[in-house]
């Protein structure tokens, strides 16, 4: 049954909340195709060596196009070529340049670091210094960001001084909040570049007594982000739009299929803008989250 | 049940059942004679009116290969002191582990108090009074001495959480601990006490059980001189309270002297019973292999005069004992006899001399050369063995066949271009299980199945396949019957009249005196005095154990 | 107090000394408070994690056990409704089956421990995965449990309750191991089951209690942890836990091999490891190095208690030489 | 081949055509080669773990050290310029050392295998973040090493050379554990150490031996992960490859207590876990269960060959008792 129809895939980098909207994306595209079978594959770890396995054997189960958010795209190339070769690959979350992927299709994670740049410089016009946390110091989407705030903070009198990692480990990310506000009693704000790092400081600091004393800038949609903004305690929060890389993504693939090309821009670049959402636009985007995942 | 073959008279009491592999039918023969022994016995001891504590009908047990027991059956009395004797791999074992609860029979029925069951658990069996001192010891080298002897019964305080009192523990343990003469006190950690003083906690434990009925499987294997004196004495005060006793001994004399009733056992079948008048060494060894042994266990006179001293230990101190020096050297050509108390360094010493352990000062030499030992394989590579002994722990492979044991010091010889040759070790094995008469299926069985004597000889045969140039034997006939006994003791002297330089750490003050050509007592860490040939006696002997000059 | 208990406390206070002279803001009330709270979370871990290796088994799948708990704890209350009075002993009772079963496969199939665990590791987070469809289990904005937050995040005088939860569990512990019959069988069986049983304990049921008591002390600590972080994403959410426990009672003297350890033992090897993790942060010592500490501080530790052990024992030796020397020149 | 490695060769090629039934494409060479290639890869990892475990040891840092090797194979080539025949030994040498000091804390400080090689788990991998400063080691664009590249991740007549060096690797190591004086070693000190020592084997230096075999297989395996990956994260490299190899290892009959297991059977839990692994991605099972699947095979090809193992030696029993009976009725 499942054989009869060509299956396109989207394949995340590990397993997180964040990916839930792109499965709302991707119910959405289905039900726009009926002639596919789309899927949503999560590695079990977010491993180079365990995505490529995964990549293999779906183009073994005869996948027809892989969209892919690489584990590790830079150095990836010779993987995701050899994808390439075999059925038609996009990529999506973080781009493979140098790789023969048909298209990217997702946000700039530097455009986004500025983002929160601009937040920042907004919630702090004396300046200040700021702190950040964040799952894996030494993942692509982590240092883009950390790069691009840097460069929109270049110039003023806010400093981002340290980012601790946690390696994904929510008790070590709360203690490294809890930590933080005692080794660096000065600290005025605080980054949470991973999309549960935010909600992590937001309960630290409320342990601690202190929301609403140190500006938060988050990063992404947990619902707890989402709550602090709207309360006030978290100044505001640059999110991505997972749900339009999936829903738009598998539309442009199936296209693709087709044999019509249109949508594939000269450059490869499809870029969806992300968007700091802020106390006045929380409410709008909470109601359209919600109505996403209800579809 | 018919009375059958009740025949009169103490000498004659000797129910040998046809030569031969066993059958059903010699069985039940067995098992009638042995009815009418009891009977008579009865009337002639005058326990008549009690009725049996314990009774074994039928009882067989196999294990893959062996038939460990055959159809046995008997009866224990209240305050009867029974004498289990039999070669290795008998069976011995096997009936006490059944008795125990530890090890299910296959066939047969367990009368305890009248009520007939066809197993044994650990539970029933403790219930019932049956107090266990195993033949391997069992103690919790974690735990000390109190805790080991109320193991599984401490006295408790009142409470939810079923906490231990820990003052009535020790004060319980006390007076038990003096009954066995023992040296140390309750709450020493057991992990630093030497074998013989486990094995006097394991009957201190056995003696602390509200028991009906004591089982000691070879307790005096390795307890020495005086501590088996006491042991004898505790065995007559549990009869003197109404306890039975089974008592397994390989020490035919120490049976001699408690028991009322020996019970033979040959190739697990009932091989005769013997009533109190009736007890003498001759007799058991007939019953158990079958003939009379044309010598009593001795060694041989030697064939040579000693030669050259071939290793010597020059003022060596080892960790028991840091602040004692040992000097000691044995000769080529000489049986070297080592007596001692226990815990008097021995084992110890010995350790030293084979690199396992080092010395903390002094020297040793071989022939005349300067010997440093950084590990056993040095020791072997010079041609010093060891025979140790626990042999459970250091002594062989339980898991390993009767070849690869054998073949395992020597790999290298029996390998070609350094891979095994399985033949190779097979041939060498056959060799030694046909000189040393080990008793197996065949020389691929596993090491562990075998009983404690045949395991013993193993230890020897790995060894005796090799050319020792000096050969130390740490207590060698531990748990080891008459008739190997006498075997080993040929092999030893065969040795030393081959030119190996033996040196024998034994505490069966008989086979010091029989066996040495010169012996060396210990005292405390220190060579106290070494006899010659003509000043042999258990009273030199003694006198020098405990520090004193001999006569 | 044992003496490698006693070595174990001056290596926490000179460690402690140390990162006070370079920070001195280690020994602010909120630093200690804080650090006290994870030496709760993970003491409890580690003392469940005890109880099983003293029997010279070892549960692997704590971790795991920690994020299955963790994920359901919080789906019961937060998105079923469940009443916490409710939902607590519920997952007690969980962690006490898994224990159980654990135990049963040990003892009565005779399966080895690490086997056990090892697949319990793997099965419990891909169970934990698959019930929340690798999503993340959490509790709303504003959701609030006043009453279970107090009982499990709140502070009492300063003090963190959950700190104050592992200093009863320990106590209490402490009786059932040192002091009470089922403490000594324990120890027992750990260094010799077959004689154990001899001696007509029924090992595997004391066997199958230790595991149990290790399922429930995880399920209460899976509790904590989950009402700390709030938010539980099952791919990741406590793994390599099994390994902080079974560090901390390495390092408060436990042997793998079973019969050997004391309750302080793994409650000073607990602190010891969070004192190293607050370390890290508060000297800025990169991330990346955290793991590569800790292991170094294990391994030093163990050193230094064997060869010191080796030290003392020749030291005494020597004293005995000399005494004997000295007599026998008397003479 | 012993029953075990046969009843473990019947699962594998069972659950093979089960899944090819379902999915035709599990038997396309292109599927077939990929899947060798991860056996390949793995398999030599657990070849590897195996040595120590007959040993009565165990390997915990596998993981970590793939990570760091990994990571110092690729700079040195990659950044440093390294010429690959020179790098390629020299990392097969650290591999060595690692396990050689391992061995060395082991068995001459008597540390435990566990702890040991527990606190190389976390010091390896932190060693191997710091060194790339958490950041990712791999190739630029368009690097390429033809003669590595062909030896490590290419294929003649279709089979991955990965799987060609691990028949070889077998093959060899068949000889050395099952023929070798050095291999039955292995298997008496597994059993009984201080028995062993007590017959004048040098066990230091044969359990050293094992942890430096252990080694140079570990960064053999490094290595091949890295051409295959081609990028090492090294926060997440080699996760759990020690749980892989270990599972491999127990799966093909070995006890963690030492003293058993065949190489035939450690190849083959190498092939049924990849096999799982591959089923998993073509059945189209949610990978939140890939774990869970690994987890309950293994634990019931455990129980099943423990139960099999009860089985047949009741029968046995049976057996001798009834032929005792009947020889004594025929008389
Ligand atoms: N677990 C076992 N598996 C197989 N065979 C066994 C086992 N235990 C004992 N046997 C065999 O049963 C027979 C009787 O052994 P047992 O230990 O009862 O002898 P024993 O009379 O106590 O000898 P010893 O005087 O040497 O201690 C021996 O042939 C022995 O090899
Ligand atoms: N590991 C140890 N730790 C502490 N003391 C020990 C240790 N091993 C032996 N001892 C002590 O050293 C002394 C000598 O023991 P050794 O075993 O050498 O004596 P032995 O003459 O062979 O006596 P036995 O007849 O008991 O075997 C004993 O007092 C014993 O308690
Ligand atoms: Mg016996
Ligand atoms: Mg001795």
């Amino acid at each position: 049954r499942a054989q009869d129809k060509p299956t396109l895939a989207f394949v995340v980098n590990g397993a997180s909340d964040f990916w839930k909207a792109a499965e709302a994306g991707v119910k959405k595209a289905q039900a726009e195709l009926p002639d596919y079978n789309l899927e949503l594959k999560y590695p079990e770890q977010s491993s180079v060596a365990i995505q490529q396995r995964l990549m293999d054997d779906l183009v073994t189960a005869g996948v027809k196009a892989i969209m892919v958010s690489a584990v590790d795209p830079k150095t990836s190339t010779d993987g995701l070529n050899k994808i390439a070769s075999e059925t038609a690959l996009f990529t999506t979350d973080s781009d493979a340049p140098q790789t023969k992927r048909i298209a990217y299709i997702g946000s700039s994670n530097i455009d986004a670091g500025k983002q929160a740049a601009e937040i920042a410089k907004k919630a702090m016009p004396d300046g200040g210094k700021c702190l950040g946390f964040v799952g894996l110091l030494g993942a692509d989407n982590a240092k883009e960001r950390i790069e691009g705030m840097k460069e929109g903070l270049a110039g003023t009198k806010i400093e981002l001084i340290d980012v601790r990692g946690d390696d994904i480990d929510q008790a070590r990310a709360k203690k490294n909040v809890e930590d933080a506000l005692v080794a660096s009693p000065d600290v005025t704000c605080m980054v949470g570049f991973y999309s549960y790092n935010t909600p992590r400081i937001y309960e630290a600091l409320r342990d601690a007594g202190k929301l609403g004393q140190i500006t938060v800038v988050g990063f992404d949609d947990d619902p707890i982000t989402l709550g602090g903004v709207k309360e006030g305690t978290v100044a505001a929060t640059v999110v991505q739009q997972p749900f339009e890389w999936a829903y738009q993504g598998m539309k442009l693939m199936a296209a693709y299929l087709e044999g019509d090309k249109s949508g594939i821009p000269e450059n490869g670049l499809i870029i969806i803008p992300t968007k700091i959402i802020g106390k006045d636009d929380v409410d709008a985007y909470a109601a359209n989250l919600k109505a996403m995942s209800g579809n | 049940m018919r009375r059958l073959g009740v025949r009169l008279g103490p000498a004659v009491r000797i129910d040998e059942p046809c030569e031969g592999r066993q059958s059903a039918d010699v069985a039940k023969t067995a098992h009638r004679l042995l009815s009418g022994v009891m009977n008579y016995s009865d009337a002639s001891i005058g326990v008549s009116t009690t009725a049996p504590f314990l009774s074994l009908e039928g009882v067989r047990k196999t294990y893959p290969g062996v038939v460990a027991l055959d159809g046995f059956s008997m009866e224990v009395r209240p305050g009867e002191v029974i004498g289990l004797v039999g070669e290795n791999g008998a069976g011995k074992s096997t009936l006490m582990k059944i008795l125990g609860g530890v090890t299910t029979p296959d066939t047969g029925t367990i009368t305890v108090d009248g009520v007939a069951h066809d197993r044994l658990t650990v539970e029933a069996s403790i219930g019932s009074g049956i107090a266990f001192v195993h033949q391997e010891l069992n103690l919790f080298e974690n735990l000390d001495v109190a805790a080991n002897i109320f193991f599984g019964r401490e006295p408790l305080r009142a409470g939810p959480f079923r906490l231990v009192d820990r003052a009535r523990l020790r004060a319980l343990s006390a007076p038990l601990l003096k009954r066995v003469g023992a040296n140390f006190s309750a709450d020493t950690p057991v992990s630093t006490l030497s074998l013989a003083q486990q094995q006097m906690v394991e009957i201190a434990k056995a003696l602390s059980i509200e028991a009906r009925l004591v089982i000691l499987d070879e307790p005096t294997s390795s307890l020495p001189l005086a501590e088996t004196d006491k042991l004898l004495d505790v065995i007559k005060a549990l009869k003197a309270e109404g306890i039975s006793v089974i008592f397994i001994s390989h020490r035919l004399h120490e049976v001699e002297r408690v028991a009322d009733r020996v019970v033979v056992l040959r190739d697990g079948m009932l091989a005769g019973t013997l009533p109190k008048n009736a007890i003498n060494h001759d007799q058991m060894v007939k019953l158990m292999i079958g003939r009379m042994l044309k010598e009593r266990e001795k060694a041989a006179e030697s064939a040579r005069p000693p030669g050259t001293v071939a290793l010597s230990a020059k003022a060596v101190r080892t960790t028991a004992y840091p602040d004692r020096p040992v000097d000691l050297g044995v000769r080529h050509g000489e049986i070297l006899g080592l007596a001692g108390l226990v815990g008097s360094g021995r084992t110890e010493l010995a350790r030293v001399l084979f690199g396992i352990d080092k010395s903390l000062g002094g020297a040793l030499q071989l022939d005349g050369k300067d010997l440093v030992l950084g590990s056993a394989a040095d020791a072997v590579a010079n041609g010093i063995f060891l025979v140790p002994e626990d042999r459970k722990l250091t002594g062989i492979l339980l898991d390993l066949s009767i070849a690869q044991n054998i073949s395992l010091p020597n790999l290298p010889a029996h390998a070609r271009r350094s891979l095994v040759s399985a033949s190779a070790e097979a041939v060498t094995a056959e060799k030694q299980k046909r000189n040393l008469g080990i008793k197996a299926p065949s020389v691929a069985t596993r090491t562990g199945t075998l009983s404690g004597g045949n395991q013993q000889k193993v230890v020897l045969a790995k060894w005796l396949a090799m050319n020792p140039r000096v050969m130390i034997l740490d207590e060698p006939t531990r748990g080891i019957d008459i008739g190997a006994k006498a075997e080993i003791y040929g092999l030893m002297r065969a040795l030393a009249d081959a030119g190996v330089a033996v040196l024998m750490i034994s505490s069966d003050m008989e086979e010091v005196i029989g066996v040495s050509d010169r012996i060396a007592v210990m005292h405390e860490g220190q060579i106290s005095g070494i006899l010659d040939k003509e000043q042999f006696s258990q009273e030199n002997v003694l006198l020098l154990a405990v520090g004193k000059q001999p006569k | 107090m044992s003496k490698k208990d006693l070595g174990l406390l001056i290596l926490i206070l000179v460690v402690g000394a140390v990162v006070a002279i370079i920070n001195p803001r280690f020994l602010l009330p909120i630093n200690l408070a804080n650090t006290s709270n994870l030496i709760g979370l993970f003491g409890i871990l580690a003392i469940g994690q005890a109880f099983v290796i003293i029997t010279g088994g070892i549960e692997l799948s704590v971790g795991s056990v920690v994020a299955l708990l963790g994920v359901l704890f919080v789906d019961f209350i937060a998105t079923r409704g469940m009443a916490w009075p409710v939902a607590l002993p519920l997952i007690l009772v969980l962690g006490g089956i898994i224990g159980l079963a654990h135990g049963w496969l040990i003892t009565r199939l005779k399966l080895q421990p690490f086997v056990v665990t090892l697949c319990g590791l793997l099965i419990y987070r891909g169970v934990a995965r698959f019930y929340t469809a690798d999503g993340t289990a959490g509790f709303a904005f504003g959701q609030n449990f006043p009453e279970l937050e107090f009982l499990t995040a709140g502070r009492s005088y300063g003090v963190p309750n959950s700190f104050i939860a592992l200093i009863v569990i320990a106590i209490v512990m402490w009786v059932v191991l040192h002091r009470s019959v089922f403490g000594r069988y324990l120890y027992a069986i750990g260094k010799n089951e077959e004689a154990a049983k001899y001696s007509g304990i029924r090992t595997g049921r004391v066997v199958m209690a230790a595991y149990v008591i290790c399922g429930v002390l995880t399920a209460l600590s899976a509790i904590y942890f989950a009402m700390y972080t709030r938010s539980i994403s099952p791919a990741s959410h406590g793994q390599f836990y099994e390994l902080y426990a079974i560090a901390a009672a390495v390092l408060g003297g436990f042997s793998l091999r079973g019969g050997e350890g004391s309750l302080i033992g793994v409650i000073l090897g607990t602190v010891l490891l969070q004192e190293l993790q607050n370390l890290v942060n508060l000297l800025g010592i990169p991330s990346s190095l955290n793991f590569a500490v800790m292991g170094g501080v294990i391994l030093i530790g163990v050193l230094v208690d064997q060869q010191w052990g080796v030290y003392r024992e020749r030291r005494l030796m020597l004293e005995a030489t000399r005494k004997g020397t000295a007599g026998a020149a008397a003479e």
